[in-house]
């Protein structure tokens, strides 16, 4: 039940909010992401404690075609779960300072997204997987569209969203095809492991592309990104937040959920095309972030980049790269949460992201400096930040794969702090260019808790990595 | 039978109570006709009777079935069009017209014979032929009602040929004996075989399948809006279940020889639909194109039958039905407050000028595009699986293509929606139509949730 | 072999009256021709023992619908045709659309050499007593269904060539 | 199988075939409403006489029955159809179906 | 008592917490205080945990918490206290101490003093878990951590974006080198399952499951983390550059101690690289190149703290030259001399530098001597102990590599040799231009010039104490016997490192370093001849013909190289993949497929003409089409 309570929750809020109004939607909406917090902060306990009979629910949906509803949290939802219960009223909160129009349809859609988004972390069952992968596009679509800026705005949503169904559509069909395999006709996971292992190498292989298509498109991995810079370029950035920092990340989920369990000899024969499209990426991508004048370009090229050695080291099959996966997914999406923020804050005083109109803010703001410069440490994987434990678990991954691999992959290491760098000095550094507000509390707060976060997390990984890790040691236990 | 009965006497009550003099109680009346139909066929279910018809109908689960969900549907097409007809000078006429088609549905949802099956078909299009061209003075709706007759009857000829051909190898009209003769006979004449294919090409051309789909977008776009949401769910509806019928029954051997055609037809209407819709600016068309466009998805369904029963086309029927119903009505509110304009842009600024509308809008397009966890995405779900089972995997591929084109033009309309617009007046519509938009906003998710139900039943 | 004769004659003079309707400038021609047709269709049925068709044929085609086509042409003052003129694109689709059609049609129905068992055939289908019964008896639903179906063609044509009026 | 001496049933059906494509050609070929339904009509018939013919083949008498609905049908369309024509000639003055293309793309 | 290492490295954490967050109310001095008290609690907290190292203790792992799990993959934070890591701790937070204490001094005046004893303090912190930790990964967090540090450091004086340009060519630089030292790690843990030092070498023996190509594929990838951290030859750039920071950071870190990190690396896995001969010449050539190079280059320098930096790079060779032919124990000897003879120049330079107002060309300076005399003396001691001459540290240790050298590599000691008598001319060409002779400055930069104060002076004292008496701890045996300890460092880093066999006699080592010296001492009075006594003017930028002149002046062109061959090309790669690739390739098939579907639509929307008489065709034609499927 208490796994229902998780994706229900926000959803029934969110009703709640588009019928109370503009007048305090925004505080309700941050209460509601305090709720999440304290649900998923409860799940975390409950799972920890073994007391497993709140976090998993069966009922049967339409059994001849063999759709049940069928929630299960275990060790690997619980790091998404974890970041979406942490993120949520961060992100809200991280809204404050400005004011939406309309503003209890605003908050509506994000908790309407948030509580999908949720569902696809504890679906038992794909196509109630599937399903909440889905639905979470539309809340976000229409954000983006109605608070985005930019005059391009209609084409780049329907980029966004057309981009993607397609590629899950393909995964629908892969699902489907897997699906046909059961007996008795099951989507719940199990079952589907088992029918997917069942199939021959080549089947395993297209399988494992379709699924794979889907979530290129939304990890996103080269060359199927093309719609996440502009996407990211016009949202508000609470959207963009809410995209890189959880959205996106369900796609990596789904690798580890759906792919790598169901398709294991595919990906081993057949699926090297994809490891080598995800390395490909992260050099690629490398080098468009290193040529990006807007700032908030650079961090949507990181972030495929980043992305592009977690989908590898997703592939490797590795334990190591498996749960370096989903730690890196949890610091990735806090950390994006971070570098976006950053963007909010820079937007609202400079009006322009344009670094080389920057620079200085350093002498103007020290403290937002240093708050900036540790985010920045985390995304170039600095030890004693989050970004580290994952990208050096992924790389570990990869390097059992292969070593040449890992080399590629490693690059990001050297071009990461390339361009991140290059970034924090036209921004920060040099003599000062003009006035720079100070922060206001709330930014502060919501600075120091990103901050925090990255260090704590850096620090103490053990209690997102030892219930992934008994997971893992399930899943895998199934898969051979 | 009792189907039957209701809705050819319901037409002539219609008629009877206007010359009483009694029309206020007209409407009433429907809508509880309607619902007793409803009932009647709650009480019927399972029992596979047909006293009195001479083996010419049998309502099974299959009949009742798709009669539950097309009277179901006109219940609903009564309550959305009710303010269209308040003011229609030929209120009655129109509304005993449709109640004819209706009647003509219920038949060809329960043929057992192809006499029926004529007339089945006769009977559900000439009172369409005239509600088509029911706008008199309006060029448009001529052109249409004109169109759709003479193409209409030229697919009548058709699908004559066919049966002549069909009765030419076997000497019957009966479809348990054609069935029979067939299984005895352990193989298909091949005569048999062309008849079955120019029965299936008369039913192409009103299930508005491509090449023989071009009357559909004119004729969508010439009748009154109002017409145009009978035509594109009742209609289609029933049609189809009269295409099931007969190629999941007993032309099934048929089915066999004849899927790639089919599929080969899908995948044309499919592409012609989808690429064309894409390219639309006038909203009217653009949801004709959709309408067709679904067609290609339940040929999918068809193409499967002798694997499945019912079920998947009914709930297609029902979904589509249902986001099709809400969508052509509220283009038909929206057109009303821009002088009958059909262009995109009027759709500009809705969410403001009238949010029960424009949410309703959203999420019946957004049904019809398949985005769970509407209907639509249900519906599309299961011929996918049916057809991906049968082995067509182009088809299935085409279908997916064809999904995310639908979303791309069906979002158009939504942006347009969500476009804000200076001094928009705000649309006002009777509180029965926002409570029947929403009602069937919560069907259109409710049956996502409740598909179980379909399965239960069959 | 005097019906073998009248099978071409009448064959012949069906597909001869035809073409001349499709090719008639004056549209009363057509509709004359077309009674020609329906004659000759006529005693087709005749030869195949189908006399109460026939009748009926002569009565409700020749008689009560080409009377109705006749009267249209005479209402709408069509008695010379002005500018039927095709464009050559167009005639030479009809004559290569149609005339394909007809080689299809011919080439797929010259495989129906396998026939199911048949029937000993009896002269007496075509008589009135025998279809009366099959009608009123077999037929019952669907010649019920009938009046249906002309009921919503009468309501239909009324409303349509109702004229607006404005008082109301 | 011989319907007549010398006169199989396949006689008939080549008949009906050329009458039909004789009415397709019609449909195709005259743009003036009235000859098209005139054109459509003769299709009817070559379906009609087809089924007469099957019906003698068979000797039952349904393929009649079945000619007798069609002409019921007939009938009632043409009475639809003329209606519709004569609205369409009150508002457009004319019945050439060329000028009917206010609808397309 | 070995639980108590874990206070090392928590003093300065809180050090740099406390100034860093609740720093700001407090005095200077306070903060000073605070800062310097830091680290000489962990230098007394060292000095403990040495002790016990010295009374035989065995090596000890001490856990602090849970850090990463993963499958098999598990590491935990911990420390480890061994000899080698002992002997590091005691300089670190030695000179450490001696730098915070100096810096108070250096660093007064500057708006961001706080912030600048925070980022020493957090510089010690990581240092010393680089130092104490029980793993590879936990090395490499105090290696990345370092690197931020020095990061920050390198660019404190952030508004002049040329330090910052500095700053951030260190930093990526050393990632190239942290990358390899990556790989090696992850190629390690694929081969022997773990990366515990515990496990790989000293209780267990993983490593041995690693042979051959690989032991040579790992030991040059993490010969290559060495690289960057340690300034070596391709990766040295980044170092002279590195000056553009405060001097005591030039002094802590670019010389005393970060630098030496990757000394420390290959001494700690010397297990795996004695296995592999190729990794072991490898590391033998890139030190004495990368010394030679930075010997030569340091010949024709003028910035004061570049000719230390370029003698920090060279220095460093003579330390890897020393790894590389096995003789980590000497390596490590030279680290600390080093450390101590090197911050004392640095930090001379510095106390030159403040006493001149900020001037660091040696053109422009010239007879300090009167002015500042506690400079002059320490900075000479500083310069006879790097040149070699007996009896100062630097000459045991670096006596000790040549000698090394002499044995197993003759071609490797003739280099050596002659970066050496380089060594010896450079810096007494610099000592002479900057003491000796006339002040070449302007009158105002004369009239300001002062001795700087005890806070800096005196730990320029104590540094020079430990210049001179430094080589105590490797005493040849020739020197050693009389006085009962002779190479003692050796002995004590015997669990550690992998030993070196000498069978040098004792006469010949005394020749070699009779030599040595006398070649040093030649080189001096050279220096002398040519600086001080003919009063050789050094040449100004734009009066240099000599072709080699210009090379070294321009330090062989490393930086342009590279950016000719790395750097431009990335940059003209990335341009023209985000003006192709990603705006008209990637886009165009995306945006195109949109387009193809609407052409098609375009087209097939023709055929819907509105003429009845189509539409009859196309459904003829498509009955027509789907009969003759069937003929």
């Amino acid at each position: 039940m208490l796994t229902i309570a998780l994706f229900a929750v926000p959803i029934l809020l969110a009703g709640v909010i588009f019928l109370m109004g503009a007048q305090n939607a925004k505080k309700l909406a941050l209460g509601a992401g305090i709720i999440q917090l304290i649900l998923s902060l409860i799940a975390y306990q409950q799972l920890q404690s073994g007391t497993s009979t709140l976090l998993s629910f069966q009922q049967i949906w339409i059994e001849p075609m063999g759709m049940s509803i069928a929630f299960n949290t275990d060790g690997i939802s619980m790091a998404l779960i974890l970041l979406a219960g942490v993120l949520s009223p961060l992100i809200i909160y991280a809204s404050f300072n400005k004011e939406f129009k309309n503003a209890h349809i605003f908050y509506g859609l994000i908790l309407l997204m948030i509580g999908a988004m949720m569902g696809a972390f504890v679906a038992a069952d794909a196509l109630l997987f599937y399903v909440f992968y889905e639905v979470a596009l539309i809340p976000i679509y229409f954000i983006i569209l109605m608070w985005g800026h930019g005059d391009d705005k209609v084409k780049v949503t329907m980029r966004f969203f057309l981009y993607t169904l397609f590629g899950s559509l393909f995964m629908l069909a892969s699902l489907i095809y897997v699906q046909q395999h059961t007996a008795p006709k099951s989507f719940a996971f199990d079952a589907m492991y088992a029918a997917g292992r069942s199939l021959s190498s080549t089947e395993q292989g297209w399988v494992f592309a379709g699924i794979f298509l889907a979530f290129a498109v939304k990890i996103p991995v080269f060359p199927f990104h093309s719609w996440q810079p502009s996407t990211y370029r016009t949202a508000p950035t609470i959207g963009t937040m809410l995209l890189a920092g959880i959205m996106l990340k369900m796609a990596s989920y789904g690798l580890i959920r759906l792919a790598l369990p169901m398709a294991p000899q595919g990906i081993a024969d057949h699926g090297n095309w994809a490891i080598v499209l995800s390395i490909v990426g992260i050099l690629y991508a490398s080098g468009m972030a290193i040529v990006q004048k807007n700032y908030k370009l650079l961090i949507a090229y990181s972030s495929i980049a980043h992305l592009g050695l977690l989908s590898a080291g997703i592939l490797s099959g590795t334990e190591e790269g498996i749960v370096g996966g989903l730690f890196e997914m949890l610091s990735h999406g806090i950390i994006a949460v971070g570098l976006f923020f950053v963007v909010d804050i820079i937007e609202s005083r400079l009006g322009t992201l344009d670094m080389s109109k920057m620079g200085g803010i350093r002498e103007a703001n020290p403290l937002f400096a240093f708050l900036f410069f540790v985010i920045v440490m985390g995304s170039v994987a600095l030890p004693f930040t989050s970004g580290f434990v994952g990208e050096f678990l992924l790389l570990q991954g990869l390097s059992k794969y292969g070593m040449i691999a890992a080399g590629f992959a490693g690059l990001t290491v050297i071009l990461g702090a390339v361009y991140m760098l290059r970034a924090f000095q036209m921004m920060m550094l040099g003599s000062q260019k003009g006035e720079f507000a100070p922060l206001t509390q709330h930014e502060k707060t919501v600075l120091v808790c990103v901050v925090l976060l990255v260090v704590i997390l850096g620090l103490y990984p053990a209690p997102v990595l030892n219930p992934a890790n008994l997971s893992l040691q399930t899943l895998f236990g199934t898969i051979r | 039978m009792k189907e039957l009965l209701i809705t050819s006497l319901l037409g002539l009550a219609v008629l009877g109570l206007d010359i009483l003099k009694l029309r206020k109680l007209i409407f009433p009346v429907i809508l509880l006709a309607l619902l007793g139909l409803l009932a009647c066929v709650g009480m019927d279910w399972g029992h596979n009777e047909n006293p009195f018809t001479n083996n010419m109908l049998l309502f099974d689960n299959f009949a009742l079935g798709f009669t539950a969900v097309l009277t179901l549907l006109t219940f609903f097409w009564f309550l959305l069009t009710r303010d269209y007809f308040a003011t229609h000078k030929g209120q009655v006429d129109m509304y005993s017209l449709a109640l004819f088609s209706l009647c003509g549905a219920v038949v060809l949802t329960a043929y057992t014979n192809l006499v029926m099956l004529f007339l089945g078909i006769e009977i559900l299009s000439i009172p369409l032929y005239v509600l088509a061209a029911s706008k008199k003075g309006d060029e448009k709706s001529n052109e249409a009602g004109f169109k759709y007759f003479f193409l209409g009857s030229l697919a009548s000829a058709i699908l004559l040929f066919g049966i002549a051909l069909v009765y030419g190898s076997t000497g019957t009209f009966d479809t348990n004996v054609l069935q029979a003769a067939l299984e005895d006979l352990g193989q298909m004449p091949h005569q048999m075989l062309i008849g079955a294919i120019m029965i299936f090409i008369g039913f192409a051309f009103k299930v508005s399948a491509a090449p023989f789909h071009f009357w559909a977008p004119d004729v969508y776009q010439g009748t009154p809006t109002p017409i145009t949401a009978l035509m594109a769910t009742v209609v289609k509806g029933a049609a189809f279940a009269a295409l099931l019928r007969l190629f999941g029954g007993a032309l099934l051997p048929a089915l066999d020889t004849m899927s790639g055609v089919i599929a080969f037809v899908a995948v044309l209407t499919l592409i012609v639909a989808n690429t064309i819709a894409a390219v639309q600016t006038n909203s009217k068309r653009l949801l004709a194109y959709s309408s067709i466009s679904h067609a290609g998805f339940m040929l999918g369904a068809v193409l499967t039958a002798n694997s499945t029963n019912p079920k998947v086309m009914i709930y297609y029927v029902l979904a589509y039905g249902i986001a099709s119903l809400t969508s052509f009505s509220i283009l038909h509110h929206v057109s009303q407050s821009q002088n009958d304009a059909e262009e995109m842009d009027i759709f500009k600024g809705l969410v403001k000028r009238n949010p029960i509308m424009a949410g309703a809008m959203t999420l019946s397009l957004l049904s019809m595009a398949g985005i769970p966890p509407l209907s639509g995405f249900l519906a599309k779900y299961f011929v996918i699986t049916d057809v991906m089972a049968a082995g067509h995997t182009g088809l299935v591929i085409i279908m997916i293509l064809s999904s995310v084109i639908g979303v791309y033009y069906y979002l158009k309309v939504i942006v347009a929606m969500f476009t804000p617009l200076e001094n928009a007046g705000r649309i006002v519509v009777s509180s029965t139509q926002q409570f029947v938009l929403i009602l069937l906003s919560v069907l259109m998710i409710g049956l996502f949730f409740a598909a179980g139900l379909v399965e239960i039943l069959f | 072999m005097l019906t073998e004769y009248a099978f071409w004659f009448l064959s012949f003079v069906a597909v001869f009256s035809a073409i001349a309707v499709l090719v008639s400038r004056n549209p009363v021609h057509s509709v004359l021709y077309l009674v020609v047709t329906f004659f000759a269709i006529a005693g087709h049925y005749f030869l195949l023992n189908a006399q109460f068709l026939a009748a009926v044929h002569i009565i409700v085609y020749a008689g009560a619908i080409m009377v109705l086509f006749l009267y249209s042409i005479m209402m709408l003052n069509l008695n010379q045709l002005d500018g039927e003129r095709k464009s050559t694109w167009i005639k030479s689709a009809a004559v290569i659309a149609s005339g394909s059609l007809m080689l299809v049609l011919v080439a797929v129905l010259r495989r129906t050499d396998e026939m199911i068992a048949i029937a000993p055939p009896t002269e007496e289908i075509g008589l009135v007593e025998v279809l009366g019964k099959a009608l009123y008896r077999d037929f019952l639903l669907p010649f019920e269904l009938a009046s249906i179906l002309f009921l919503s063609a009468m309501v239909g044509a009324v409303y349509l060539s109702k004229k607006e009026v404005a008082t109301h | 199988m011989e319907l007549l001496p010398n006169i199989t049933v396949d006689h008939y059906l080549y008949l009906s075939v050329i009458l039909f494509s004789l009415g397709v050609f019609g449909v195709i070929y005259r743009r003036n409403a009235i000859l098209m339904f005139m054109s459509l009509e003769l299709m009817l018939n070559a379906v009609n006489l087809a089924l007469v013919a099957f019906s003698k083949q068979w000797g039952d008498t349904d393929g009649q029955i079945f000619v007798f609905f069609i002409m019921v049908v007939a009938a009632a369309e043409v009475a639809v159809g003329l209606a519709i024509l004569m609205m369409l000639y009150r508002n457009m003055h004319t019945t050439d179906t060329d000028v009917l293309n206010k609808m397309k793309g | 008592m070995e639980r108590l290492v874990s206070l090392i490295p928590l003093f300065p954490l809180i050090g740099f917490l406390y100034i860093t967050f609740l720093g700001k109310g407090l005095s200077k001095n306070m903060i000073g205080g605070i800062a310097s008290g830091a680290i000489f609690l962990s230098f007394i907290t060292s000095i403990a945990v040495f002790s016990t190292q010295l009374h035989g203790e065995h090596t000890t792992i001490v856990k602090v918490i849970d850090w990463i799990t993963a499958g098999s993959f598990d590491v935990d934070i911990a420390f480890i206290v061994d000899p080698l890591s002992t002997i590091y701790l005691l300089f670190i937070t030695g000179v450490g101490f001696l730098i915070h204490v100096y810096s108070v001094g250096y660093m007064h005046e500057d708006e961001g003093f706080n912030r600048f004893m925070g980022y020493l303090n957090l510089f010690v912190f990581f240092m010393l878990i680089l130092v104490l930790g029980d793993s590879f990964l936990t090395m490499f967090v105090g290696w990345e951590g370092v690197g931020v540090c020095s990061f920050m450091l390198i660019g404190f004086w952030y508004k002049d974006m040329k330090n910052n340009d500095a700053a951030k060519k260190a930093f990526i630089i050393n990632r190239i080198g942290d990358l390899g030292f990556l790989l090696g790690m992850m190629l390690i843990f694929g081969w022997c399952g773990t990366l515990n030092y515990n496990e790989l070498f000293i209780e267990g023996s993983a490593i041995s499951s690693l042979s051959g190509e690989m032991a040579t594929a790992a030991a040059i990838l993490l010969f290559i983390g060495a690289m960057g951290k340690s300034a070596q030859l391709p990766l040295h750039t980044w170092l002279p550059d590195a000056m553009a920071g405060p001097t005591p950071v030039s002094a802590l870190i670019h010389a005393a101690t970060m630098v030496t990190a990757g000394i420390y690396m290959v001494a700690r896995s010397s297990d795996l690289f004695a296995v592999s001969e190729t990794a072991l010449q490898v590391v033998t050539y890139a030190g004495v190149l990368t010394a030679l190079m930075g010997a030569t280059i340091a010949l024709t320098q003028n910035d004061i703290k570049k000719v230390l930096a370029y003698s920090t790079v060279s220095q460093l060779g003579f330390m890897f030259a020393a790894l590389g032919m096995g003789a980590y124990s000497i390596a490590v000897f030279h680290v600390i001399t080093h450390a101590f003879f090197k911050a004392l120049l640095f930090l001379g330079s510095g106390s030159v530098i403040h006493a001149i107002g900020g001037e660091q060309d040696i053109r422009r300076m010239g007879g300090l001597k009167k002015y500042m005399p506690v400079t002059y003396w320490t900075f000479l001691i500083g310069t006879l102990a790097i040149a070699g001459i007996f009896p100062f540290a630097g000459f045991f240790s670096k006596d000790q590599i040549l000698a090394h050298a002499m044995e197993n590599n003759l071609p490797v000691f003739i280099l050596l040799m002659f970066a050496s008598a380089c060594t010896a001319f450079y810096m007494f060409r610099m000592f002479s231009l900057t003491f000796l002779g006339k002040f070449r400055g302007t009158h105002d930069q004369e009239h300001h010039l002062h001795e700087s104060p005890k806070v800096m002076t005196i730990p320029l004292i104590i540094l020079a104490i430990a210049s001179v008496v430094g080589g105590f701890m490797g005493f040849p045996h020739a020197i050693g016997e009389s006085i009962g300890i002779h190479h003692w460092l050796d002995h004590f880093l015997e669990g550690s490192v992998v030993m070196h066999a000498s069978h040098m006699s004792a006469a010949t080592e005394t020749i070699l370093a009779l030599v040595a010296m006398a070649m040093a001492i030649i080189m001096i009075l050279y220096a002398r001849n040519v600086y001080v006594t003919k009063n050789t003017r050094a040449l100004e930028d734009d009066e240099i013909e000599s072709g080699l002149h210009h090379t070294l002046v321009n330090k062989y062109w490393f930086d342009e190289i590279y950016d000719a061959l790395i750097r431009r090309p990335v940059d003209k790669l990335s341009i023209w993949l985000n003006k192709f690739i990603e705006n008209k390739l990637i886009s165009g098939i995306v945006d195109g497929s949109g387009d193809l579907t609407r052409n098609i639509g375009g087209v097939l929307r023709g055929m819907q003409s509105g003429q009845l008489v189509t539409y009859i065709l196309a459904m003829i034609a498509g009955l027509i089409a789907l009969l003759a499927l069937f003929i």
